[in-house]
């Protein structure tokens, strides 16, 4: 299927610029790193009370240093016009859209889970690693929409001067309702609270099926000038 | 120009509605046991919220028909009715919180309408930051429309999960539902008042915004 | 009865700033006004 | 006979007008030099006629169709003042990722073929922000070779290039031509523009003073018109 074969080359370049160039991911990993360091310090974690801080501070890592990356990414696209030659040629739109959200998507889940390892390491709670296998897809989930919004965003900010300032102004309310929806479902999957995480999960489901069908038909209008 | 009329003709409209909507909230109105007198700044507060929303379905219109025919008086339409729509959300935002401060002591609530307006507020200020920052007038202009469209969809999702999230807002406030009849006619009357005057102000501002595109085109004639 | 400020207030600040942004719009609409006035006045000399 | 044709095209950015009321046909096969001196509104004419950027008022047609419902953008090659390349990637894959979006073949001998015409080969596997300006305007200009498309819209295609490569690509873009290919070519160097063109265009403040078959004007009044767009001519 040729729509596809164009949105995997696109993700093999992403991947090849990554080794390459070595721009967003090294920049997500650092940015995870300083901020579990930070928040160490801030909120004075200790046995107790990690379990509940967990999903917290693990959901606000993955928003900033998600924005951080993807920021990066869209760089890449726009310095020297590169993405022009994606767009004058058989590529559609839409495929490229997918391409780039799957590129983004990967890098994403690369730094959650080295930001999950971090924490488990850093403050002893290797529950998080266990507990794993049920907090996947909720991960997974909230991990697509941040990359649904913020490739659609990322690629329209970066159109603009202001454009670091502005991508987590325009992205971050956008993506609440996965944030509630991530932290919330972590939330009751690590310390097993009554009332079912599944209610979040199908929110963020619908969150994600939403947002692709509208950025699928906007995307368009960003590559065009 | 058919927008002066407009204009005038609402001018007047309000001219009878205003009055007749204090005198509604003021005298009519039943003072409401729990909270007293300071439930009425409620009528007021959902009326805006209807102006900001009526502002926001606004964009959403204006920035399809824009993307779809390319013309650029929709671009107008919409980034005017979304200026009104941040002035109204910023009102529902203060108006809401300094309702919250004697009903619950506390200078804001984390219920899910206020917050999806914080929200909101949010997105529609990053709109003028955007368009501030793009030079080309139809690549603002089509950027725009995206984050018009955006926005706007957002609103149920956030609704829809910022109440499930937390709301410690007492049944009352379940749109009207805690009314009595005499409260609820006041309150559908004092949003129709408030829905015209956002029509009001977008027509206000809409021809302020054709003329400063005329300036911009007779400024160019000068320089050639 | 201390409530009865903020009622006042929230109205007062509601009305203040719908009239407020009135008031700037007119104020610009005279003043848009009145440059285009002269450039069409200049542009008549011109030709 | 395929055409493009733009009909009455204008574009304002804020306050500057830069094409105003620009009306060119191009055949299948014509290869059309637009001269112009800087500011005249070249590149944002090559632009709209390439299809990444849209006219404030008017309409661009490919065969009497609206220019947004055919997809001759897909069979486009845009050459800007940008290269429009990956520079963190080197220059063979930056053009085997072009080759996989146009599903050619990069294993085969013709991807290499072109690089060592255009003289990128020693520097093959050096990611593109290493190379010297010129090689990078070669590498740009490279790709629309290997895509080999039916459109080719250059916009100062000899800028950056020395003497040597100026003539190389001289040629290589003179063997387009009579390819049934579509060459529009924006330039202020008078000789490689006028010897690469069917008809000549002189772009000045947006607007064409002439269009004209290259027979039927002379090297020197494009020169003189350089110097003195105002007056018309003959």
């Amino acid at each position: 299927m040729k729509f596809m074969g164009h949105a995997i080359s696109i993700l093999r370049k992403d991947i090849l610029l990554e080794i390459r160039g070595r721009e967003s991911l090294s920049l997500m990993l650092f940015l995870s790193l300083l901020l579990l360091v930070i928040f160490n310090f801030a909120l004075d974690i200790d046995i107790d009370n990690v379990s509940s801080l967990a999903s917290g501070i693990l959901w606000v890592i993955f928003v900033f240093s998600g924005i951080l990356g993807m920021g990066r990414t869209s760089m890449a696209e726009r310095d020297e016009e590169a993405y022009l030659s994606i767009v004058f040629s058989p590529v559609s739109a839409e495929s490229f859209y997918i391409g780039k959200v799957l590129s983004n998507l990967l890098f994403l889940l690369i730094m959650e889970c080295f930001t999950l390892l971090f924490f488990a390491i850093l403050f002893d709670f290797e529950k998080i690693i266990s507990l794993l296998p049920q907090l996947l897809p909720a991960l997974f989930l909230g991990t697509l929409g941040f990359s649904l919004v913020g490739t659609l965003f990322s690629f329209l900010t970066s159109a603009s001067r202001y454009g670091e300032v502005l991508l987590p102004f325009l992205y971050l309310p956008v993506v609440v309702p996965v944030i509630l929806g991530g932290v919330t479902s972590m939330d009751i999957i690590l310390n097993d609270k009554v009332g079912g995480a599944d209610k979040w999960i199908q929110l963020l489901a619908v969150f994600d099926v939403l947002y692709f069908a509208i950025s699928l038909i906007l995307f368009r209008y960003i590559i065009e000038e | 120009m058919k927008t002066n009329r407009v204009i005038t003709i609402l001018f007047f409209l309000l001219l009878v509605l205003i009055p007749l909507d204090f005198f509604l909230i003021f005298k009519v109105a039943p003072t409401e046991k729990v909270m007293g007198d300071v439930q009425r700044i409620f009528y007021l507060h959902v009326s805006i919220a209807s102006g900001a929303l009526l502002a926001f379905t606004g964009v959403f219109l204006s920035s399809i028909l824009f993307l779809w025919t390319k013309k650029i008086a929709w671009d107008i339409a919409a980034c005017t009715s979304a200026e009104i729509g941040v002035l109204l959300s910023t009102l529902v935002l203060i108006t809401g919180s300094i309702w919250a401060r004697p009903v619950w002591n506390v200078w804001w609530t984390w219920d899910p309408r206020l917050l999806t307006t914080l929200i909101l507020w949010f997105i529609y200020v990053g709109y003028f930051l955007l368009r501030s920052g793009i030079a080309d007038k139809f690549r603002k202009a089509q950027y725009s429309a995206v984050i018009g469209i955006i926005g706007f969809i957002d609103i149920p999702i956030v609704r829809y999960a910022t109440k499930w999230w937390k709301s410690i807002h007492p049944l009352l406030t379940q749109n009207g539902g805690g009314l009595n009849p005499v409260m609820k006619k006041v309150m559908l009357f004092s949003i129709t008042t408030f829905v015209v005057i956002t029509i009001f102000l977008f027509f206000f501002r809409f021809r302020l915004a054709r003329i400063e595109e005329r300036l911009q085109i007779l400024k160019k004639k000068m320089e050639d | 009865m201390e409530n009865w400020v903020y009622l006042f207030g929230a109205y007062t600040i509601a009305w203040l700033g719908v009239s407020f942004y009135l008031y700037i719009n007119t104020k610009k609409q005279k003043g848009i006004e009145k440059r285009l006035a002269d450039i069409e006045a200049s542009l008549k000399d011109k030709k | 006979m395929n055409i493009i044709e733009l009909r009455d095209i204008k574009k304002q950015y804020h306050a500057k007008t830069a094409l105003d009321g620009i009306d060119i046909t191009v055949r299948e096969g014509d290869s059309v030099t637009i001269f112009g001196s800087n500011g005249a509104g070249k590149t944002t004419l090559l632009k709209v006629i390439s299809g990444i950027m849209s006219p404030t008022e008017g309409k661009v047609f490919y065969n009497n169709k609206a220019y947004s419902e055919s997809d001759i953008k897909k069979e486009t090659f845009y050459l800007g003042h940008k290269t429009s390349l990956y520079n963190a990637l080197t220059v063979q894959e930056n053009m085997h990722f072009i080759c996989r979006l146009f599903s050619i073949n990069h294993k085969g001998e013709f991807v290499d073929s072109i690089l060592k015409e255009h003289g990128l080969w020693e520097r093959r596997s050096d990611p593109v922000n290493e190379l010297s300006h010129g090689m990078k305007r070669r590498l740009a200009l490279a790709k629309g070779f290997i895509i080999n498309p039916k459109v080719f819209v250059l916009d100062e295609p000899f800028t950056g290039l020395d003497l040597k490569w100026r003539a190389s690509v001289l040629s290589k873009i003179k063997d387009l031509r009579g390819k049934g290919k579509f060459l529009i070519l924006a330039t202020h160097l008078v000789e490689e523009g006028y010897e690469l063109a069917d008809y000549v265009a002189f772009l000045h403040k947006g607007r064409f003073l002439f269009i004209r078959k290259k027979e039927e004007v002379d090297i020197k009044e494009i020169k003189e018109f350089f110097h003195s767009p105002g007056d018309d001519l003959g």
